[in-house]
């Protein structure tokens, strides 16, 4: 039986009393996105700054949420700052891949209808670095959402700022 | 939760042993009037198993909790069940996606109603026309009625042969601009077959979609409904070993996305402000309020039950059982007996519909139940049907798993007693 | 099927005995991680004794069949035991007329979905208003919502007091002319009771109808929709100890009589044509398609068990653990606790949403879990009440009659748990 | 346990069997009713033509159903040729009550909503001839609404003719 301290990292609990890059961003330049997790009521707001060569310039992460979506959140920002916009994608797909470990699991409970595709890819060998901490959620299969929330947003966020 | 795909022990060497399915019903070990009882309304409801049964009673004494993911153990764990029940219930109808594809209702009609109220309100207007069969059981007809008095669209029928089947003589014209085709598999008083893959094939070449009424196919031949190419698919679970309660609609995920909410509550959506609402993604988006939840448990167990059989063997023991009563009900009474519908066996379900010279179906109903035959009288909920038979009603004898020629010599034992009761 | 009006061992002597109560719950024999379970999330879904269980089980095992009128003895014995769970639901909420009165659905949401498109759509136009309160379940406001983006009617809100009570202040301004007040007599989150009586005479007074959510009263408080003067009351069976699947509307019959049907199917005609139908009479008209059977005859034996615990028990019972909790958790915790809602136990039911200072609501419920204490995190379904609150979530404890101070107890020191973990 | 005897006694197979009054008549004159059995299908069509004085002057029976359906119609219609409209309101209330010596379980069976208010007044002390044949009825109750569905659409058609 998995306990808290596969779940409660010391760095996730780190993370989520000192969030980084909270905060807002002007729009436009930036893009903002807003993500909600139905059944627990966490909010996150993405603003992310593009420049014209696709490079994230500027990222600021809004709402709120428990310590496994703040943490994430916060995270995620601190990695994808000074990426490409490619390279965030494949963070992304490389992240949620580390989350949906019980794949077939997940699907048997109805959480296929994530409908960005990126569990379809194979896995991005991208080195996940501190974010490795999450890995203890899937032992957590209800906690995932709130994991992958940000990055759901974040890819939102993404296809808004190349859209055009 | 494993697939159950080894024959079970009633199914074992290819002939069905119905004195071992029978034993799993407790039900049928009642008497009623003092004698076996003789159970021929599975058309209706059909009886449960123990195993379905006591699944549902495991889920109320170790993990009962509501879903929508509490984070305790057994509020996970009941989230867990119904997710694979709705996973196992999208395989079982060959589902392309099973668990975004697949909503719980409360019974069939309700989703023939959210086909009707959500698509048929979001794609139909003036101008527009919905084809129906003369075959249809009330569910699939009244909805399209509340619709069409609000909508201002076209219904048009497809008529039948003097034997109950689809007359397609005129389809062409019928489908022609039609936005939908909404018909049943399988009659539930006449047993027709009707040819869904063909008519489907029609339909989509004139630009309709098909919505099918899977009432009384699903519980008795093997369904696939990506084979069958139709786009929305509607059953009950009672009807199927499972329980009362729970209903279910299959519908292609690129429709049922772009489709509006039905009933609006907790659950089915993404956010709630004081000015308005976001739905949420498949399939929560279609389940307003608690669902059914011990009620997919049973009809998962349910399933896997018709699995262990095997529903080729299913269907293979219906046919033979009909095929025996029809030739014993004709052998015994000859013209003094229809039984409407198609006379192949293989054509049609095991639904017979009767109508005994002189005796009318709610008389013949009655003296059957004192010989323990519990056979239905009536309209079965498919009065244009009736008035096209030409009657007011019909007594219906029907099968399923664990009824046997036995039942069928009960029963024409019975309409024999009857027959002279009212004819003497 | 008689009323059991004598007061059970349970509540024998006038103090009311948990334990006996608790032993009637297989489920509450359960381990979570190790302890025994310490169920305290009855706001979302109730457990079930073990007479409610097996009702349902010797329905299945006895009298299972279609109701609707079949003539054999066990379709009749279905039907006149789904009859008599209707009336005793009807008398039970002090029903005038409980045999057409009270409606089966799946769920109380489906009864409020029902009140909205068919009360609703029949009367409600630009220029009128519907008056909601800040304290509503999504299940009473997504549907007003839904009906607003058809109709065009305005939807006004009842404000709150920083305890979550409401404020009525403007009630006069809100309510004139206003066609609909639908409030929930408890709320779900808060615990608050709501002023429903003199809210009904209000409404009454300015010309408008009332609905009421009684889905967290009718489990918890003696009912008289009499008494209390509402028009229509929604409620679910899976919050008072019976099954999931099944919701009850309860309308006064002049208001039913007089509203067009909701969903369309078999049992609520009176005939159908090639060219339409006439709905039949109450309450057959509410209700399209096969009923669930098995849920009504579940919920009949939980009103029994309740009526035998007697609801006054049951009220007063609650208010002392709640009373209990309250006070234990503010000595406890002190201002690192905040319990929304109303501070005084008899002005509100056994719900205690909670919020402790530097845990999520979310972390703090999977803290609980792993000392098999279930409460339940989230917006509860209640979105814009969150937003009142100025919260995203909060951390929900509920009880019912098989909680006692012990549970109370180990809900402390599992929250004394959390708060370190968190807060080191 | 009740035997079908006790339902189907001699007199009623013989109206069952030949059936009194069927045909239509001219409308107007007469008055058109239909009463359906929304559970079995059974369909009454009542044709009433009332004089002047209020007084039946004829009567015919369309529409099919069970022998109980059309005998207790048969009987109806031989009963009331000749009465006053009053004393066909009696007449009813007189053989409904008869119907209804199970109140209470019909109430609790749902059937409450027969909503004539004859049941609430009370039994006409009207003979009730032949009709007292139908008795046997009551320990069926699923065939009550089949006796009384003749009667209901005769009241209907009562109500009809003496509208204006
Ligand atoms: C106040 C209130 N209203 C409505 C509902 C909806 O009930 P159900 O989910 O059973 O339809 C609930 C329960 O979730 C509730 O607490
Ligand atoms: C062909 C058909 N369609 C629809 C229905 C309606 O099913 P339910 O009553 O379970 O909603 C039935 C069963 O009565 C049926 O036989």
């Amino acid at each position: 039986m998995p306990g808290l301290e596969d779940l409660y990292r010391e760095i996730i609990l780190d993370h989520y009393r000192n969030p980084r890059n909270r905060g807002e961003l002007e729009t436009p330049p930036a893009v903002r996105t807003e993500g909600f997790n139905p059944l627990c009521g966490d909010e996150i707001v993405v603003y992310l700054d593009v420049d014209d060569d696709g490079t994230v310039r500027d990222i600021r992460i809004g709402g709120t949420g428990c310590s496994i979506s703040q943490s994430s959140a916060s995270m995620m920002s601190a990695a994808v700052k000074g990426k490409t916009i490619d390279e965030v994608r494949a963070l992304t797909r490389s992240f949620k891949s580390m989350m949906s470990v019980h794949e077939s699991t997940l699907d048997a409970e109805g959480e296929g209808s994530e409908s960005d595709g990126a569990d379809a890819e194979p896995a991005a060998d991208v080195p996940l670095g501190d974010l490795e901490a999450l890995r203890g959620v899937v032992k957590f299969p209800v906690r995932i959402k709130c994991a992958t929330l940000a990055w759901n947003t974040l890819l939102q966020a993404a296809d808004e700022a190349t859209a055009d | 939760m494993t697939d159950v795909t080894t024959t079970s022990d009633a199914a074992g060497d290819g002939t069905f042993d119905v004195a071992k399915v029978r034993a799993d019903f407790p039900i049928l070990e009642r008497e009623s009037h003092g004698r076996p009882i003789v159970f021929l309304d599975s058309a209706a409801s059909s009886q449960k198993p123990r195993a379905v049964i006591e699944a549902m009673d495991r889920y109320y004494e170790t993990i009962n909790a509501n879903v929508h993911r509490g984070v305790y153990e057994i509020a996970e764990a009941a989230t867990n069940a119904m997710e694979a029940a709705r996973v196992r219930v999208g395989r079982f109808i060959g589902a392309p996606k099973p668990a975004t594809e697949v909503i719980f209702t409360k019974n069939a009609t309700e989703s023939l109603n959210l086909v009707a109220r959500s698509w048929g309100a979001a794609n139909l207007g003036p101008g527009d026309a919905v084809v129906l069969t003369q075959l249809e059981h009330h569910a699939n007809i009244v909805p399209w009625f509340q619709l069409q008095a609000e909508k201002g669209f076209e219904i048009r029928w497809i008529p039948l042969t003097p034997d109950a089947r689809l007359d397609l003589t005129d389809i062409d014209r019928l489908l022609d601009g039609a936005k939908l085709l909404a018909l049943t598999a399988m009659s539930n008083v006449t047993g027709t077959l009707t040819p869904v893959r063909e008519l489907t094939e029609r339909a989509h070449a004139a630009g309709a979609l098909v919505s099918l009424d899977a009432c009384q196919y699903v519980p008795h031949l093997a369904t696939d409904v990506a084979a069958l190419g139709v786009d929305f698919a509607s059953f009950s679970a009672h009807k199927m070993l499972g329980p009362t309660g729970l209903g279910v609609l299959w519908g292609r995920e690129e429709l049922l996305d772009a489709m509006p909410p039905f009933l609006g509550g907790g659950g089915m959506i993404l956010n709630v402000t004081l000015d308005g609402f976001t739905p949420a993604d498949l399939p929560a988006k279609f389940e307003a309020g608690t669902p059914p939840i011990a009620e997919t448990i049973g009809l998962h167990a349910a399933i896997d039950y018709l699995d262990a059989l095997g529903m080729a063997a299913v269907r293979e023991h219906e046919v033979s059982v009909t095929a025996y009563a029809m030739r014993t009900l004709t052998e015994r009474f000859g013209e003094q007996l229809t039984i409407h519908g198609p006379s192949e066996p293989a054509a049609r379900g095991g639904v017979l519909s009767m109508a005994l010279e002189g005796v009318h179906p709610h008389d013949l109903s009655q003296v059957l139940d004192q010989h323990a035959v519990c056979v239905r009288p009536g309209h079965h909920c498919a009065k244009p049907l009736m008035a096209v038979l030409g009657v007011g009603a019909t007594a219906r004898a029907s099968f399923y798993v664990y009824n046997d020629t036995d039942d069928v010599d009960a029963l024409a034992d019975a309409l024999g007693e009857a027959a002279s009761f009212f004819t003497f």
